[in-house]
């Protein structure tokens, strides 16, 4: 047996992946925190000092309390396991990532263990946004620079 | 007769008792009721994962000892193991009971190389009681082998559940009625590509399979002389690609298969593909599979424990998943 | 009133999609998968397209990662107008700051009041 | 001051969903005709006070991708009309909100104030 066939023998006999249902799950349960969103953002232009492009912040933040809550009561694995990409690709998925970070490494301790270990998940994130950010940013400025595109 | 881990015990040692703890999930278990200590808190109401993976594995000592009416004074060795960096919960374990101790690790088949150490030691003439055991508790391993336990990854159907388990034997010299070991096969490492580590029972399947042929020529036996042939935490997954390379390999595949990391959780879909980890292996073999050779219904097993012998950083460095079996096999007579 | 909900729901729903398709299709890790979202996000922003998708899509565009990656460069982006090169480098933090900030701080309340649970 | 006021209910006039109120003595039949031509809005509200001209607007669904571009045309146009004023236009549904507020109340003692607050709100980035 060697490793191609091994690799093909198991593809053939684990289990498939349900790439459809996986997809509408990830859309149902991403879409839904979204919609929660919206309600959110729709609260903050309501009651307080918010346009629709400045009221994404708060939004943010709240939904990012939200999933911290979730997190901690141990919801939202839960949530993770059945909506897949739909539970880490919002702002949510940001924080769960975050708070499990800070909660698992609470026995070393808060300096060591909690601000260490906190970015352990999402620090990529951070890294690749600024970074990309930069870069692009970079780009553009020289592009406006050369005259080839205006802001 | 010793040759290429082929290993055969003039002398026969037996298990005299065994102690079988497990965590609050566990009791999902169909096995449940032969354990011998339920906890009903994840840490064992000590303060981190693993103060309560070392309580668990020293109570599971404890036990085993007491069923043969010892004290950890009388016991000459202690050999375990868990999946925790440096086995610290087997280190505390050891520090606290005293016995004269070595750690052993085979990632999840260290509860059969442990075993075969301990019948080596008494076959020898130098052990009276050894403890041979592992262990292995959930928070503790996927915290470090994966995501913070709160974590909201999906995994896939392929993946397992590490249990929260600690079994472990006092293997004595031979003594009458009691499960002995025979002979016992040490497996070579099997790597055959795997790098999935949500699908480990595929990546050790092919060393199960290996490790059975191995032993089954070397020592002369055919699958019909056992009553049970009993790999450790393949997984539903793991445990077909494993019947299926023993059939290619002209293996007459029966009923007499069984996976303990299959069976250990029934049919409980939230555990996906079933458990695994070094304490499914030791709990089952060391409950159900005691159990039923005490009462006679089983009169020769072969025990074949599987472990991935993966790291976090081998994993992210890219490595494929190298993997090793080691096979034991226990008559009563 | 009710469209932007509608397109909120959709366009969050096609984003997570996207990271579904990343997970399973391209096996990628959740960690893989949001970098290159944030990624992608950030070179929508510089081409301009994704202030438009926020205002057809509202929260369905602001909550998924790809918003991350959109405001870090239009803080950079919009200091560099204003003060050349230089600005690339201190207009990063000055939209996405809310983020992260609430990241951390309630990621280290939580790490007061809860610990791991560990159930199913 | 003087004041014309001139509640138009909407429906007598253009659309359904345009409302205007004024409290200047410009006319708004311009603004009307603008608003009117331009199909990528859904509805909007139109506020004349003194020097102020305020329009928030709602664009329809799949036009909402080009809300810059309609603020910029509509103020264009607008600019056109009514060359002495200062206009404000605005796609954020915020602003809407708010103007039609100021169009509800009839307060006129606040209303400098509320557009104050109007155009503070959209200067705020982000």
């Amino acid at each position: 047996m060697n490793e191609k066939k091994y690799a093909a023998l198991e593809k053939e006999i684990s289990p498939k992946t349900p790439y459809l249902r996986n997809c509408i799950k990830a859309f149902l349960v991403g879409g839904t925190i979204c919609l929660i969103g919206q309600f959110v953002a729709l609260f903050y232009m309501t009651y307080f000092d918010f346009t629709e492009r400045t009221s994404s912040n708060p939004t943010v933040s709240t939904m990012i309390f939200f999933a911290m809550l979730l997190t901690g009561f141990g919801f939202y694995k839960k949530i993770g396991q059945i909506g897949g990409a739909g539970g880490s690709v919002p702002i949510t998925g940001f924080s769960n990532a975050v708070v499990s970070a800070a909660i698992e490494h609470k026995s070393e301790g808060y300096v060591l263990g909690v601000g260490g270990n906190m970015f352990k998940l999402a620090g990529s994130v951070i890294l690749f946004g600024v970074f990309s950010a930069f870069v692009v940013a970079l780009i553009k400025t020289i592009l406006v620079k050369l005259g080839v595109v205006s802001w | 007769m010793v040759a290429r881990g082929l290993l055969t015990f003039k002398t026969n040692p037996s298990i005299a008792s065994t102690g079988v703890t497990a965590g609050p999930l566990e009791k999902k278990s169909p096995f449940v009721s032969l354990f011998d200590k339920m906890y009903d808190e994840e840490q064992s109401g000590a303060g981190t994962n693993e103060q309560g993976h070392a309580k668990m594995m020293e109570d599971a000592c404890m036990i085993a000892l007491s069923k043969v009416d010892s004290v950890p004074e009388d016991a000459d060795f202690l050999l375990i193991g868990d999946l925790v960096n440096q086995m610290t919960p087997s280190n505390f374990c050891a520090a606290t009971v005293g016995i004269p101790y070595m750690g052993m690790f085979s990632a999840c088949a260290t509860s059969v190389s442990t075993l075969i150490t301990a019948a080596l030691l008494t076959d020898s003439g130098f052990s009276k009681i050894a403890i041979a055991g592992a262990g292995s508790q959930h928070n503790a391993v996927e915290r470090q082998f994966r995501y913070p336990i709160e974590y909201g990854s999906q995994k896939p159907e392929t993946s397992q559940w590490t249990v929260t388990a600690v079994g472990v034997a006092a293997v004595t010299p031979n003594k009458k009625g009691m499960p002995s070991i025979v002979c016992a096969t040490i497996g070579s490492v099997v790597d055959l590509g795997m790098t999935d580590p949500l699908n480990m029972g595929a990546a050790m399947a092919p060393a199960a399979a290996d490790t059975l042929q191995r032993h089954l020529d070397g020592h002369g036996t055919k699958i019909t002389d056992y009553d049970c042939i009993m790999t450790g935490d393949l997984g539903k997954t793991g445990f077909e690609l494993y019947k299926t390379l023993a059939s290619n390999n002209g293996i007459d595949v029966t009923e007499n298969f069984r996976d303990a990391g299959e069976e250990f959780y029934g049919e409980d879909p939230s555990f996906f593909a079933g458990a695994s980890g070094a304490g499914c292996s030791s709990t089952v073999y060391f409950s159900e599979i005691y159990a039923k050779m005490l009462q006679g219904e089983y009169k020769r097993v072969l025990l074949i424990a599987t472990g991935a012998l993966l790291s976090p950083l081998s994993f992210q460095q890219g490595d494929t998943i190298p993997c090793i079996a080691h096979a034991v096999e226990l008559t009563m007579k | 009133m009710i469209s932007i909900f509608i397109t909120a729901f959709v366009v969050g729903g096609l984003i997570c999609v996207v990271g579904q398709l990343l997970f399973d299709v391209a096996k990628l890790t959740p960690a893989h998968t949001l970098c290159l979202l944030v990624v992608i996000g950030s070179v929508l922003d510089g081409l301009g397209l994704y202030e438009p998708l926020i205002d057809f899509a509202g929260a369905g565009a602001t909550i998924p990662i790809t918003s991350f990656g959109n405001s870090l460069t239009h803080g950079a982006m919009a200091e560099a107008e204003k003060h050349g090169l230089i600005g690339v480098l201190t207009g990063m933090f000055e939209v996405t700051s809310s983020g992260i900030s609430s990241a951390i701080i309630f990621g280290f309340i939580a790490s007061f009041l809860f610990k791991p649970k560990g159930t199913i | 001051m003087l004041i014309i006021l001139f509640l138009v209910s909407g429906c007598s006039l253009i659309d359904n969903d345009f409302e205007v109120q004024n409290y200047s003595a410009m006319d708004e039949q311009e603004v009307k005709d603008v608003l009117a031509s331009d199909d990528r809005l859904a509805s909007a509200v139109v506020l004349f006070f003194e020097e102020e001209l305020i329009v928030g607007v709602r664009a329809k669904t799949f036009s909402r991708f080009h809300k810059t571009k309609i603020e910029k045309d509509i103020k264009k146009q607008l600019k056109e009309k009514y060359p002495d004023l200062t206009i404000t236009v605005s796609a954020d549904s915020k602003i809407k909100m708010e103007t039609k507020k100021l169009i509800v109340k009839e307060d006129q003692e606040k209303l400098d104030i509320g557009i104050k607050k109007i155009k503070s709100l959209l200067k705020e980035e982000t």
